[in-house]
């Protein structure tokens, strides 16, 4: 089916009728939304956003994959990513080899996730957020050992995960994340636990 | 029902150089001399509006290519079509008469393919810099004598020596 | 003002083509890059008392070089690249420079990455629109506008990043096929999205295009006939709010429009309003869209996003990845080939138009076999509208440049490139 | 004669601005210290306006960050117009060589104490566009305090990086130090190396008037 | 202590003041700040006005000359941009103004005219608005004519008009 | 009682005729349209001041001859301004040489 | 009561010198914090554009004191009109109620008089092509 | 009886009457006046922003002070404009760039000290039985002091917009004089205490003539640049308006001035139509007759302006030329109306 053009209007409404029922009608409007406030807002430092597993966020290598092939060096369209050759001592051959592997600089990563997609063996991989913010430009250039850790993830540490769900009625609706502040609750037991046993121990 | 391509050629007449049926749209070839007149008649037949005016730089064949891409709005059965009407001219003198008087719509992109190739609109209402600082218009971008450098992927440094100032 | 001879030759008769007169007291005022009725551009406004006599707009602040630097990448970063043109419109930017590639390599996307591309095409279009009614809330003073329309620019914005991955540049149609599937729970979330959004639409009308105040405002403000909105070339629903029966999606059907049931929206007016309310109907028909092809992708079986040739060679992992069998990949995404990396396009001149959020954008892509393009022209649809302002606000009230300027939801990266 | 007349104009001016600032100053530190310095930061920390600078498509996450679903006018920021009245400048993303004069204006014309965070990476080292012969990086034209990577950021990042601003303000008293020093002495002063738009050499005419 | 006590004293005050207001009104070289001063010096006459006993003329003299008249003048000055030569000619205007003054003060203190000052009695409004209504009616209505008429011969006056 | 009046009276007076020479001054002085205008200004409340002073003994209608004298000067005024903002529109000057030159 | 609630030197004191003596306090503050948050001399020489007016951050081109917008000048001489009009009519309304017929007939004559002459003057003033200075 | 006693008795007589509760310190400076004034522009400034916020589906301020909902956000707004550099342009004329701001505030505070905040005949700061008339006059001085803003700040933008300030003032000047003493003409005084005292019995006049009111209303909204008549400062040409070259303190007494002129026609809307201290009878005292009734009346002005502020949430802005014919053909005309249904009130004797 292809489309069909429908000629249409501006809706037209008499002067009495613009005045009255306009006025009227944008004013329960707002009268509606003042009483009954439909807030969407994520606290931020507060609350923070469980993205989904597919998000486009930091990058990190794992290096044991990484075959040295360039591909994520190559298309990386802000050339932000470069490979290093690093000095590796090579178990079977027991001698110093020259291997490649990808360095990152945040400074001008876009995050487009090319270099993830193209990598032929996996060896990279988005962590699902993205709200890390420096003081200093140096320390977005990352140094391999840095490539291959996690970037440290506050808003874990100072807010409870949400969710975003759809509703009919509402649009965007946001519910603390149950399973995530579960497994949470589980690992600060097991810490507590493992101190707790600690103590005993060195008392 | 006649085609488009045979529309043209019979409204253009000789004065057509080259006409070919290109990925998306119908390229006419027209000397340098008759591209006013061409694109009178081809006003007449229907074609309103210009889409695009681009200029590309053959630095071997030492000529650049201006071509408008022109399409109608008004009439349906043309709005279909896209035709590009296209002229050579010389790369050391660059001068071709301007067709914003005829097309109001490429008045600003006549604008900026001067300001970027350094190809001068004769009869331009208009004619000044449009996107660029006068210091960047200088260098005119777009010819291909201009080269921007691309970074290297590699960083020709053993690990030790890394040094992250060293990037930018 | 030699503007005056611009059109000669039309006879077509618009308020920037008159000669001004020379009066003593010109005032000019600089609507300037610093400042929130402009964003990115200056505009010179001579004004004669209220009146605007000149307008001149400067644009320019985010002339990033686009089309210089596509000739120095290779194909597929230039992907990314023309995606900054307009990252809130991210999918319709980057399709017609895929198509033209696809059409320079002969190969075509399979139906489902037709569909999907569609799909993603039409949540963008929502999201633009509604960031566009935003910012022309913002400019007549009414802040909840903007609120709501960015508050449920966030519904789509959350659409696109569960199918994505990013919330605005996604680098979603790549030469060949779509970087991703559907997730499972997708279309629930899809029809649910789309049911609240139209229920949203006549709060809108309510709150702002039939609040008596804001109809004042843009009724009789910036009238465009046909014949002048065809001079002036302008695209979108700007055109289509002065009666022109002009859509890509209509003229030449792209991708999955062929195939789903939707009425393209053409006022008479021609005014600020009927832009507005051109652009709130667009969103309405995008909405059935949506629908329509979600409910198509529900139905169909998960494969062929990817044209043939790259599919077909790809190994095991690749499929693992496609799964989701690996701890830290999402479901149904595809891994590119690494031939990607090195594309060589045979020779040729291609052109792809699309109908974006803003209105027809427009690729002319020529290769010469090499690794990158030989040049690549783009026309983005803000770059086409804004010669409106030169010729359409003269004569209107200082105070109207913002209602003016917003009806045009220009959207001034996207003129720079 | 006239430029010598003009040195020693310069050199006088000097010696008394010099004595004034002297004196300014320590006005200043009788008034400015432990529980009004603290108020001060305090203040400035939870009214951070940042000036509307749109410069680049990151904007659009502006937008978001300030629109309902991320609202950070909960930290008592709040967009507004004009830079006389504002103490943020935000740089949303690329900065272009004829919008680099803009930022720098914008930037002298804000007064004290004022702050600059950088997002996007445009607004770090080019981002896509690092080598594009038409940008310039904004820490080459301002002073930048706090950065965010990504294209563009997420609306979370431009959160955190108001609330990271806040902490720093309090941490190291930034504002109450800038009123006393009349002067950030922890930054560089950046005078931008590029005569940008001849700002500098520009003679503007301000003192014709009709009469 | 009486309040009238105070009297000649608050006049001496606000008199101070408002020949200085009035002094700058003819000095201040930007034409609307010496409009402001004539807003200013039109106030204190106000007040002036309310120590001798005029309470309901200085409460007029607020409303439609300060807060309108002179309102109007400012405000078309700074529209105009005010622009015009001044050419000065102090030696002419000393002379006009110091014989003015002086003749005036000559007949009033002179003629002992200043002897005709009496703090006038408490006129309420309604019982002034009485006398206006039951004595002056027809010269009310026509102020009224002559203003609305004013209103169609200055908008002719000061419109363009068809001709360029 | 009395004598206080008396002098109230007198400052009174001699401040609103001091106030009409300023006036008086200013007219004579100036060339331009607009602060001849408002000298005229200055001159109207001296003379307001004076004569409601010398009317005391009947305060009705000196209240009356306040109202009505106050709103046709605003009527006065437009028509003056009205007239200045014509011929500046027909002269392009606002001095009142070029008047007199216009009527020689 | 005391000698400050005597209706003169109550007035005295409302209408100047309380007013004038926040005046002057409030000009103090400002010109005090003016001078002391000041910042240094070399800083300010090094940011010629602190001090130039703005203009959406341009450099700045032209003068502000021009002619500014006219076309609304019938507005201004209605209001002047109309103005004293009205004072008048309000003042004779608090006539006693013996006299309010004579008050409404006033009234109703004003109506009569002024509203096909303001309907014409608002018409008038409408067509801003027509109050363009010069 | 005790020497010492006494003199603290005079020390206690002398700051309670000389000072705290001398009518003119009293109602200037502290209770409608500029005290009360700021801490109403501070609760309003952020109830405005609360109350957009709340329509807008987000919550405004609140990091600040989540328990309370951010309410102490403008005093950090306040102290950090307080603590910023004041700068003056080049160009600007810098006595009037300074004084304008502060004459602006201190002239509109002025009709508060000629209303009467009781009926107890020794707390009227200005003695009269034209008190309204007063009241209303002194409401037409303070919008002057924008314009001259604009002019003295020498800037395109400032002039531009007080340029739209004084063609504003034009347009609801007139309304807001009608329509105030459309009372007089209802009460037969222009005395404030009668008017009041006459709307004990609960026939307030904003009951009995609405239209009056409404127009008011609308009138204050002009005046005060309110919602949907925010024309001078309109920030999307204008950036922002006469106030664009201000910063510093001097802006925030430029921001907090239009909340003051708003609050002082609050003040008069309510003794004027909606009963001034009604139902309470003041009685003699500087407690029961002072200060209670003069916080029945800011309590209902600060009704008045919230309903004010959140119009905010709703409106966009006209253009100007439609404010002004919204002004001179629907409203005067009303308010004309008004004023002759008042006195058909009057002479039907229904007040
Ligand atoms: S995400 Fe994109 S920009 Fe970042 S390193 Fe990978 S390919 Fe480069
Ligand atoms: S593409 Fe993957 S395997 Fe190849 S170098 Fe990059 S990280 Fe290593
Ligand atoms: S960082 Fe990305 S989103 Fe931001 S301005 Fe640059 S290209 Fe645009």
């Amino acid at each position: 089916m292809p489309a069909k053009v429908s000629q249409k209007k501006n809706p037209k409404r008499n002067p009495l009728g613009k005045v009255f029922a306009g006025n009227i009608g944008a004013l329960a409007v707002g009268l509606k939304y003042f009483f009954d406030p439909n807030r969407i807002t994520l606290l931020y430092p507060h609350e923070y956003i469980k993205l989904n597993k597919g998000y486009r966020g930091f990058i990190v290598l794992i290096k044991e994959k990484c075959i040295s092939c360039s591909s994520c060096a190559r298309i990386c369209p802000a050339a932000a990513m470069r490979m290093l050759s690093v000095k590796v001592y090579n178990e079977k051959l027991k001698k110093y080899m020259i291997k490649k592997y990808p360095v990152i600089n945040y400074n001008r990563c876009i995050f487009c996730g090319l270099c993830v997609d193209v990598c032929p063996t996996e060896a990279l991989y988005h962590v699902p957020y993205h709200d890390i913010v420096y003081e200093n430009m140096n320390d977005m250039i990352l140094s391999l050992e840095d490539f291959q850790k996690e970037p440290e993830n506050i808003e874990f540490k100072e807010g409870i995960p949400v969710k975003y769900y759809f509703d009919e009625r509402r649009g965007l609706v946001k519910t603390p994340y149950m399973e995530e502040l579960e497994k949470r609750n589980e690992k600060e037991e097991k810490n507590q636990k493992v101190e707790g046993e600690g103590e005993k121990g060195a008392s | 029902m006649i085609s488009l391509q045979d529309m043209i050629k019979e409204a253009l007449g000789n004065n057509i150089i080259k006409i070919e049926d290109n990925k998306g749209y119908i390229d006419v070839v027209v000397p340098l001399e008759k591209l006013k007149e061409s694109a009178i008649k081809v006003k007449q037949l229907g074609f309103d509006h210009v889409k695009s005016v681009t200029a590309v730089d053959y630095i071997q064949k030492k000529q650049f290519m201006v071509t408008y891409h022109i399409s109608s709005y008004l009439n349906e059965e043309l709005s279909r079509h896209v035709l590009g009407l296209s002229t050579f001219i010389d790369r050391d003198n660059p001068h071709i008469p301007s067709l914003a008087t005829i097309w109001t719509s490429a008045e600003f992109q006549e604008r900026e393919v001067y300001e970027f190739f350094g190809i001068i609109f004769d009869g331009h209402p208009d004619l000044r810099l449009l996107l660029l600082t006068p210091v960047v218009a200088a260098l005119k971008p777009l010819r291909k004598d201009f080269v921007v450098k691309e970074d290297s992927i590699n960083i020709e440094v053993d690990y030790a020596a890394y040094n992250a100032t060293k990037w930018w | 003002m030699e503007a005056g001879t611009a059109s000669s030759g039309s006879g077509i008769h618009l308020p920037g083509m008159e000669i001004a007169k020379a009066s003593k007291n010109r005032y000019e005022v600089m609507i300037g890059p610093a400042h929130p009725g402009s964003g990115h551009m200056r505009i010179f406004v001579e004004v004669d008392g209220d009146i605007m006599v000149k307008v001149d707009p400067d644009i320019g602040f985010v002339h990033r070089t686009m089309e210089k630097l596509a000739e120095g990448r290779e194909w597929i970063q230039n992907i990314p690249l023309f995606e900054r043109i307009a990252i809130l419109d991210a999918c319709n930017i980057t399709l017609p420079y895929v198509r033209a590639v696809e059409k320079l390599l002969g190969i075509e996307a399979p139906e489902r990455a037709r569909y999907l591309r569609t799909l993603l095409c039409e949540i963008n279009r929502v999201a633009s629109h509604l960031y566009g009614m935003g910012i022309f809330g913002v400019f007549l003073g009414h802040s909840t506008l903007y609120m709501w329309a960015f508050g449920d620019r966030e519904v789509f914005i959350d659409l696109a990043e569960r199918l994505t991955g990013a919330r605005l540049t996604h680098t979603y149609p790549v030469f060949g096929g779509v970087r991703r599937d559907i997730p499972d729970d997708f279309p629930e979330d899809a029809r649910k999205a789309t049911r609240y959004m139209r229920k949203r639409l006549n709060e809108y009308a309510k709150i702002f295009l039939n609040n008596p105040n804001i109809r004042s405002r843009l009724e009789n403000v910036g009238v465009l006939t046909k014949n002048q909105a065809a001079e002036l070339g302008l695209v979108g629903p700007n055109i289509r709010a002065s009666g022109i029966r002009y859509d890509v999606r209509l003229n030449e059907p792209y991708e999955a429009y062929g195939d789903v049931d939707f009425e393209i929206p053409v006022f008479e007016e021609g005014d600020s309003l009927a832009r507005a309310w051109a652009r709130v109907e667009e969103v309405r028909q995008s909405l059935n869209i949506i629908d329509q092809v979600v409910t198509w992708l529900e139905k169909h079986p998960r494969e062929n996003f990817m044209h043939e040739k790259f599919w077909k060679t790809a190994p095991k992992l690749y499929k693992d990845v496609y799964e989701g069998k690996i701890s830290y990949s999402p479901k149904y995404r595809i891994k590119l080939m690494p031939i990607f990396a090195s594309l060589k396009v045979p020779p040729g001149k291609s052109f792809a138009r699309v109908e974006a959020g803003r209105g027809e954008i427009v690729y002319y892509v020529e290769s010469n076999g090499d690794i990158f393009p030989y040049r690549v022209r783009v026309v983005s649809p803000s770059f086409r509208n804004v010669i409106a302002f030169k010729y359409v606000m003269p004569g209107h009230r200082l105070m109207d440049l913002p209602a003016i300027y917003g009806s045009f939801d220009y959207f001034p990266p996207a003129f720079d490139r | 004669m006239g430029s010598d007349n003009k040195e020693k104009k310069e050199e006088r001016l000097n010696l008394l601005y010099g004595d004034l600032d002297t004196v300014a100053k320590m006005a200043k530190e009788s008034l400015i210290k432990g529980k009004i310095a603290k108020m001060v930061d305090w203040a400035t920390s939870f009214s951070l306006w940042p000036v509307h600078l749109m410069t680049s498509c990151c904007g659009c996450e502006i937008g978001a960050a300030w629109g309902p679903r991320f609202d950070n006018e909960r930290f008592g920021s709040l967009p507004w117009v004009s830079p006389r009245q504002t103490n943020l400048i935000i740089v949303e993303g690329t900065i272009t060589k004829k919008m680099a004069c803009t930022l720098r204006i914008v930037w002298e014309q804000m007064p004290y104490p004022k702050f600059a965070i950088a997002m996007g990476s445009c607004a770090l080292d080019g981002g896509i566009f690092y080598n594009s012969y038409n940008i310039v990086r904004p820490w080459q034209v301002i002073p930048i305090d706090i950065y965010i990577p990504g294209c563009p950021p997420r609306p979370e990042a431009v959160a955190r990086s108001i609330i990271e601003l806040q902490k720093m303000l309090k941490n190291k008293s930034l504002a109450s130090k800038w009123i006393l020093e009349s002067k950030r002495e922890d930054k560089k002063y950046i005078i931008p190396k590029e005569d940008l738009c001849g700002w500098r050499g520009e003679k503007v005419d301000l003192t014709t008037r009709y009469d | 202590m009486h309040m009238y006590t105070m009297l000649p004293f608050f006049t001496i005050a606000l008199g101070v003041a408002s020949i200085a207001a009035a002094y700058y009104v003819v000095k201040i070289k930007d034409l609307v700040y010496a409009s402001v001063m004539l807003d200013v010096l039109a106030s204190i006459i106000a007040s002036m006005l309310a120590l001798i006993g005029y309470g309901i003329v200085a409460a007029f003299q607020v409303l439609i000359y300060v807060g309108a008249a002179v309102m109007f003048i400012i405000i078309t000055i700074s529209m105009i941009g005010a622009r015009g030569k001044e050419t000065k000619e102090p030696f002419l205007g000393f002379i006009t103004g110091t014989f003015l003054s002086i003749a005036i003060i000559i007949i009033v203190m002179g003629g002992g005219l200043f002897k005709l000052y009496a703090r006038p009695g408490y006129v309420s409004p309604s019982q002034a608005a009485a006398g206006l209504l039951s004595h002056y009616f027809p010269v009310i209505v026509l102020i009224i004519i002559a203003q609305a008429a004013t209103i169609v011969e200055a908008i002719s006056i000061s419109k363009r008009g068809e001709k360029k | 009682m009395m004598a206080l009046d008396t002098l109230t009276g007198a400052v009174v007076m001699v401040v609103s005729s001091v106030i009409m020479g300023i006036g008086a001054y200013g007219v004579a002085s100036s060339r331009s349209l607009f602060r001849q205008v408002l000298s005229i200004e200055v001159i109207f409340n001296g003379l307001l001041l004076l004569v409601l002073s010398l009317l005391s003994f009947n305060a009705i209608a000196a209240t009356y001859f306040g109202i009505l004298i106050i709103s046709s000067v605003a009527a006065e005024i437009i028509v003056v301004v009205a007239i200045i903002v014509a011929y500046l529109r027909s002269t392009g000057s606002l001095s009142s040489d070029e008047l007199e030159e216009e009527r020689a | 009561m005391t000698f400050a609630y005597s209706p003169l030197v109550l007035s005295a004191n409302a209408l100047f010198v309380v007013p004038l003596v926040i005046l002057a306090l409030l000009f103090a503050v400002i010109y005090i914090l003016r001078w002391i948050l000041k910042a240094s001399y070399d800083i300010e020489k090094k940011e010629p554009y602190k001090k130039i007016p703005f203009e959406s951050s341009n450099p700045p081109r032209g003068v502000g004191k021009a002619r500014v917008p006219f076309q609304y000048f019938g507005y201004l001489i209605m209001f002047l009109t109309v103005e004293p009009a009205v004072v008048i009519l309000t003042f004779i309304a608090t006539s006693p109620h013996t006299l309010t017929f004579k008050s409404i007939l006033f009234y109703v004559i004003m109506v009569v008089i002024f509203t096909p002459l303001l309907a014409y003057a608002a018409h008038e003033s409408k067509r801003i092509k027509e109050w363009i200075l010069g | 009886m005790n020497p010492c006693y006494y003199a603290c008795y005079i020390v206690y007589k002398v700051i309670v009457y000389d000072i705290i509760f001398y009518p003119p310190v009293y109602q200037f400076l502290i209770i409608p006046g500029l005290i009360t004034a700021i801490i109403i522009a501070i609760f309003i400034i952020w109830f405005e922003r609360k109350a957009a916020a709340y329509v807008q589906m987000r919550y405004g301020p609140w990091e600040i002070a989540p328990k309370i909902g951010g309410a102490t956000q403008l005093l950090a707004d306040l102290t950090r404009y307080a603590m910023q550099e004041i700068i003056t342009p080049q160009t600007v004329d810098t006595l009037q760039y300074l004084l304008a701001p502060i004459v602006m505030v201190v002239l509109a505070l002025l009709p508060l000290e000629a209303v009467p905040l009781t009926s107890v005949k020794p707390y009227f700061p200005i003695p009269s039985g034209y008190s309204l008339l007063v009241a209303v006059a002194f409401t037409t001085l303070s919008p002057l002091f924008i314009t001259m803003m604009g002019w003295a700040s020498n800037n395109k933008f400032s002039i531009t917009g007080s340029v739209r300030e004084s063609f504003m003032i034009t347009s609801y000047e007139l309304i807001s004089v009608l329509g105030l003493l459309t009372a007089a003409a209802m009460t037969r005084s222009y005395d404030l205490v009668k008017i009041v005292n006459l709307q004990m019995s609960g026939k307030w006049l904003g009951l009995i003539n609405p239209i009056a009111l409404f127009v008011v209303f609308i009138a204050v909204l002009m005046s005060t640049s309110g919602f949907p008549f925010e024309i001078p400062e309109s920030e999307s040409e204008l950036v922002a308006g006469p106030f664009t070259e201000y910063s510093g303190l001097l802006y925030g007494l430029n921001m907090g001035g239009a909340y003051i002129r708003r609050w002082v026609f609050s003040i008069l809307i309510t003794l004027v139509f909606l009963g001034g201290w009604a139902p309470y009878r003041p009685t003699p005292g500087v407690i029961t007759g002072y200060l209670i009734p003069s916080l029945i009346v800011s309590l209902k002005a600060v009704v008045i302006m919230g309903i004010m502020s959140f119009l905010r949430s709703v409106y966009g802005r006209y253009r100007l030329d439609q404010a002004l014919g919204i002004a001179w053909e629907i409203l005067i005309p009303l308010a004309l109306l008004a004023f002759g249904i008042g006195l058909a009130e009057a002479y039907f004797g229904i007040i």
